[in-house]
């Protein structure tokens, strides 16, 4: 007993535990007592939920540095350092601003249900459902809000000035995601299912996105899109006859290292959503939706492996690992609410839409995103989230259930469409005409990591 | 024969590709060199200032039959001139005799033939 | 209430939880109510168990890049996008195939005890164990069997057609793993320990393969030497004289990154298959399965080292690292029944077989393995299963238990090599009459990223 | 039922469970069964603490991978397999050494109150605390004494005999840390808080250091500078005039994944070490910690970022990443006792104090450190362990509580020092004058890859 | 004094090193360089056609004394030759003067020794 | 003019390229090379031996006009010996003409220019 206390004198055992010594076989007293009682199966179940919850948490916080890899090995060996830096700090400078003031704007009391009220880090006024502590609900949708901030940079690779980025990366966090949340995850009009309100008078359904197609992907993505419009194409990308031309990644083995780092993180972003494990519902709840996530990823791959196949005679690896993510994007939404066959189905879809969208982006458009981070995030997070409108085995058109749900999917798709790309392209155009958003010519010729960073990510 | 070797910049490599191939050109190697140049960029790691004029180019080498020297040089020029400091040089060395392995082929025939072929 | 109802809109929080607000300090009301009754002990323990299993699932699908860093960091630079595109199609198409066919014809009821029966998808069929989500258990078995099939890339790298790999390693996770899979965890003859059983009959043991040495392991190990047997060694890689010339890997950063990943997710291979961690004998288990695993790799690292050192005067990083493989693979066949001491052991052992193996295969035998797969997987699982047939605390020769179990073990080593390697050997033997297995020449000097992908791994 | 008996014939699940067919809905009679009785809710609570407690050791191991990368990432290529192999070895003897010796002298009884006893690999002596399984302390205890050994490494790195750090890491395993560890973790002087106990009558209160900032990190930390002082700097890197050479790392995008690595596996080390989840205590606690983790990382990151900026004219990549670093060594001393806001302090100080200490220890104390591993371990592990004595909410003088706290800190911090760098300065001059540590001149240059270990990381 | 460039085949370095040995030739640097020639393999990036024909090919550098040209430019020859197109060129250019670091011998004789040492 | 190639210890390279600063030479090309040479050394890969002379050098290339050719190489001598056995070697080649890119100046004047600018 003396010898336990003193093991660990820290705050690790507090006063509710009352440690006991195991007497070798299995008659064990108990261990948990509180406030003198027994620990109840409700408390550890809470407490399970938690354990998910956080776990869920690193895994996504996991997804950093296989954004970073993906955005480093497509682009160039002397934007290498750059990139890093952008995926390093809109994680550092979001987690900050996130606690500080967008959570409260997202999940905060509001009138007029535009949006919450910045906390300046107190969660006082903030109620954790199902029993989870706060701060852990705080880290969950921290990291969330890190992801959408994140998928901008690739889009924007290569040309950007730093302390430009620094600047719009942090307008996404404090503003425009956690706006745009709130509707959605923050208890907002979006997903207000109340009797009376204004989705379930619109449609009898609410918008649906269980883990972020739309809310996070696709905002990422129309952000990224409105940026790369403003910024033109890199020097070079487009020939005099506006031909595409090929500016292969530096190293597509730390590319695809980076997929399968996000294909991983992946399992916390979506199973961690259900936030919570305990009972038998949830963990149901949590397999399904591992399985759908991972068999969308597997169909998004091998969709997208046989369509490059079938149109460039060969079977592409970098097309082939951004039809991971494509399908990984797609299930995002409909994860929890669609049949296996319905997921695989979406991933499917979504590879081949990607092999397209990337084409038609680069060659129709000639807008130049060197990661194909549009084609991943905004397109296959708009599909997923139609998609799912169709395939909910809930409330899915193909299921009998009729077309209100899939209505209130394409508004909220169309409304975060609208919201996204417009404060973004807003965003982008004030700081262009404010302080010039891309590098001088030479800068971009030599490399930012020499210019900005006075860096070079390799050596000898 | 004479061996002509330009160093340009990274980014000029595909105009100079073009040219050359415009030139009738067909056959070149090339390489990555590190210049040491009056372009100036400071570098610092970890609080260390270093490296301050280190450039990456890359190195053209060709060899051509003495006719085509000039054709060649100027299409370097055009295609790999900025104006701004650091576009380069080309320098040209003899070459006293060429081999070509496939064929044994020696002498200007080795490169005649490949370039008109 | 209000605002946690609209904090989660979908359906995260179904019918059964209802959920009450946290009166700030500790006298929490109930969380969880089912039916109108507070959830049980047991329900959070098979939860427990649930987000246990689907921790080991998440750290077996992570072992899939370090599979692949591996086998890029062994092999050379212009097959570096080869190899990335073989370790991601081989994991995507084998869960896809896996869950239509694969599981059911392991797991599914059989009447000759051969094999079980294809569902095509379906989950009816099968009843899982202890309550768990069958959902669960099957993204859980689907990331063994991609493990088993992504085995084989590695000894048959830098020169097999990147069509005809799709072929085989769709009949590997198709047919070859789940029909000796159905034999042991399937509930087949080899492991069915009913009295009367073939094997209670005739060693009173059933065969034990915990995690699988043998059953994952060994498999992909005996199938990569009939596949790297078919091929025959990569240009260059024998002398006129018959001198074996290296062929040093391009990046052994990344196959070390590999190796180190492959050991983290061992921690879901071998603790996870527990299944359980709920009440203290599971706890026990997976704290007992951890440490013994670790013990092993450690083991198998340090004697590789030492053993490389004293062979060729220097200790070689290469084969450290397949030393802490070797260790690993040795292990998982009786991590859970073998003393801290004997898994020290047993690694130990593996890892000086490993250095012995690599030499024998390589100079001995001049079959070109690149990365080792045989060594490690094949020596080294067939080695761990013996090793437990005498070392196992409950029916080890060792202990004291006689020859049965040995026996037993023995036996299990025999079938599973006649069949992978023998369906194996003919596979390979077919599709190479058929349609060739092996590129041209001028395609392997060249290397396969530009002839078959079109796509280069590195540039600038 | 026979179904399922038939499916896991191993041990997964032993005669305590009593296995049940699932009848379709939620009425699931109990899957488990302990002595007849129904599984209690404190047995799973201890499950869950186990859980989250392997967890944590996990992801405190994949931290190796993470150091090995920073450390080759920030040197050069030439000697890159070395760096790698060092990292293998530390650990891998390491575990084996505080299996058989080191967990014995750590948290084994003593009379003296110096040291335990060392017990020879068995677990007898021991009594874990919570009721948690015993190897599972061990296995968790582990990955933390490798943590310590493995920082020493990169000070070190580029000129020592690879013979010869085998030998003094295995010195740090087997005596340094669990000598040090006793006094605090393993309840010995320093954390004892009995009435009457030596700290309690000086100050009032005993040292604190919730997860190692100073039992780990700057023991390390004081190592690695003792080690580098004695091997003096590398070949090149000072003038004739005393100026400092820049000798870049050579792949800062593997040195970044290194560090995003670290950083997730630091949710292992600081929340982890919490040792339980159950209740609303633990629950709270590892959320709090979680938050507090990643927030003084984040800090860190942009502090350093900005006095980089601010100091060199430009935002450097390696600076901001050793910046998250030094915020992750800093807060884990408090994690568990300051606010959200503290931790912003402390990691922000960090951040800050970590560009001066690199330009300091290299530009003015002249020791060579190539990756900065004693402004990163020691000095921030230092700082961290004295900020806790002001901003510990429950303890510190910020919240008027006086100083004996801070005493306390600072006592721990200069016992620490005392300790580790001179047993460490000894242990490298008796290695040095007996057999010489550094290597000749000739290899130095030419790189250790090749003389030392007879093989490249890198070929083509 | 003469330098000898072969352009090689990447996959035939290690039989071109041994043929220089037996010529006793043990002294020569090497590097890797891409070439453009006439044997095409189409690549393409996410979609995008590019670098119709750039192949990865090593540089033999070998300064060899006058009297011993011929018989390294043989040695390379036979080594280095498949038959198919894409084997790769010799060239021979004169080198007027050559130094040892190490001794600072100049000349024929640093050749000379380096060579029969 | 003359094209000088030194093949130098890497480690070498930092002395070296003060000693050129200070002879006032300002414009060098340099690159990786591997050379085989007497420095022998022993790799072992998966118990395979292998490669037992290669060695990396830096190749430093400059080109100058003929009366600052022995002044560069007694620079390069100086910065670059230790006096081990792989200390390097420094070729000295004739250049025909050069061109500036960014000028279009040939022949000394171009060279002369940049050195002196
Ligand atoms: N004398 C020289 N010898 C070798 N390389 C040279 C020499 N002069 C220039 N170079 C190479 O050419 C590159 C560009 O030359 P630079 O002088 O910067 O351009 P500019 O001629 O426009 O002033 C340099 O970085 C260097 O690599
Ligand atoms: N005129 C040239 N100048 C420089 N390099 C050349 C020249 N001709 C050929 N090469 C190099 O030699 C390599 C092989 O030559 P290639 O013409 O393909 O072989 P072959 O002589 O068998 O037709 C080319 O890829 C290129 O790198
Ligand atoms: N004849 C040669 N041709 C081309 N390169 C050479 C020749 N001789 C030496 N070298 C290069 O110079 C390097 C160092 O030369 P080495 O002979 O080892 O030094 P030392 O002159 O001190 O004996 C070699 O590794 C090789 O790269």
């Amino acid at each position: 007993m003396d010898m336990i206390r003193k093991y660990m004198p820290s705050k690790r055992w507090m006063a509710v535990i009352l440690m006991t010594l195991m007497a070798g076989g299995s008659a064990v007293a108990d261990v948990y007592e509180i406030d003198g009682k027994p620990i109840t199966a409700d408390d550890v179940a809470v407490s399970l939920d938690t354990v998910w919850m956080i776990l869920g948490a690193m895994l996504v916080f996991f997804m950093q540095p296989g954004f970073a890899l993906v955005e480093a090995g497509f682009t160039r060996t002397k934007n290498t350092a750059n990139i890093l830096m952008k995926n390093l700090v809109d994680f550092s400078f979001g987690s900050i601003l996130f606690w500080l003031f967008g959570f409260g704007l997202m999940f905060g009391c509001d009138g007029a249900g535009f949006m919450g009220t910045p906390s300046f880090g107190s969660l006082d006024f903030f109620t954790a459902p199902g029993g989870l502590p706060k701060e852990g609900v705080l880290i969950f949708q921290t990291v969330f809000c890190a992801t959408a901030a994140t998928i901008v940079s690739g889009a924007m690779a290569e040309r950007t000035k730093f302390s430009m980025y620094l600047i719009y990366s942090l307008i996404i966090s404090l503003v425009i995601y956690p706006i745009s949340g709130h509707w959605t995850w923050g208890g907002g009009w979006l997903m207000n299912g109340e009797d009376g309100s204004f989705m379930m008078n619109l449609f009898g359904h609410t918008f649906h996105d269980f883990a972020g197609s739309t809310i996070v992907h696709s905002v990422g993505g129309w952000i990224a899109l409105a940026g790369a419009i403003v910024l033109g194409p890199r020097i070079g990308k487009y020939g005099k006859d506006g031909k595409s031309h090929a500016i292969p990644g530096h190293n597509l083995t730390l590319g695809a290292l980076g997929v399968f780092i996000l294909w991983f993180g992946w399992f916390g972003f979506n199973p961690g959503s259900q936030l919570a494990a305990s009972g038998e519902v949830n963990r149901e709840a949590i397999s399904h939706v591992f399985m759908t996530t991972n068999l969308a990823a597997c169909a998004g791959g091998a969709a997208a492996l046989f369509v490059s196949w079938f149109r460039y005679g060969k079977p592409s690896l970098s097309l082939a690992l951004n039809g991971v993510l494509a399908g990984l994007v797609g299930i995002t939404d409909g994860c929890d609410c669609v049949s296996l066959g319905g997921s695989a189905i979406i991933g499917l879809l979504s590879g081949v839409v990607l092999v397209y969208a990337v084409s038609f982006i680069d060659e129709k458009l000639h807008i130049d995103d060197p990661v194909g981070a549009t084609s991943v995030h905004l397109c296959c997070g708009v599909l997923g989230t139609l998609l799912t409108g169709f395939l909910s085995t809930s409330e899915g058109l193909c299921y009998g259930f009729g077309a209100g749900f899939l209505g209130a999917q394409c508004l909220g798709i169309v409304v975060f469409a609208a919201w996204s790309f417009g404060t973004g392209f807003i965003m982008f155009k004030v700081i262009d005409k404010v302080h010039g958003l891309r590098v001088p010519a030479r800068i971009e010729e030599e490399g930012l990591d020499i210019y900005e960073h006075g860096e070079t990510a390799y050596n000898s | 024969m004479k061996k002509l070797e330009a160093i340009i910049r990274k980014t000029k490599f595909d105009d100079v590709r073009d040219a050359l191939l415009e030139a009738d050109i067909e056959w070149f190697s090339f390489y990555e060199v590190r210049g040491m140049g009056k372009s100036l960029q400071s570098r610092i790691y970890r609080g260390v200032m270093y490296d301050t004029s280190i450039i990456e180019r890359v190195l053209v080498s060709i060899v051509v039959r003495d006719i085509n020297v000039e054709k060649t040089v100027q299409a370097i020029v055009k295609a790999a001139r900025t104006g701004d400091v650091g576009d380069g040089r080309i320098w040209i060395i003899p070459v006293e005799d060429a081999i070509r392995i496939r064929t044994g082929d020696r002498g200007d025939i080795s490169l005649y033939d490949a370039e008109k072929k």
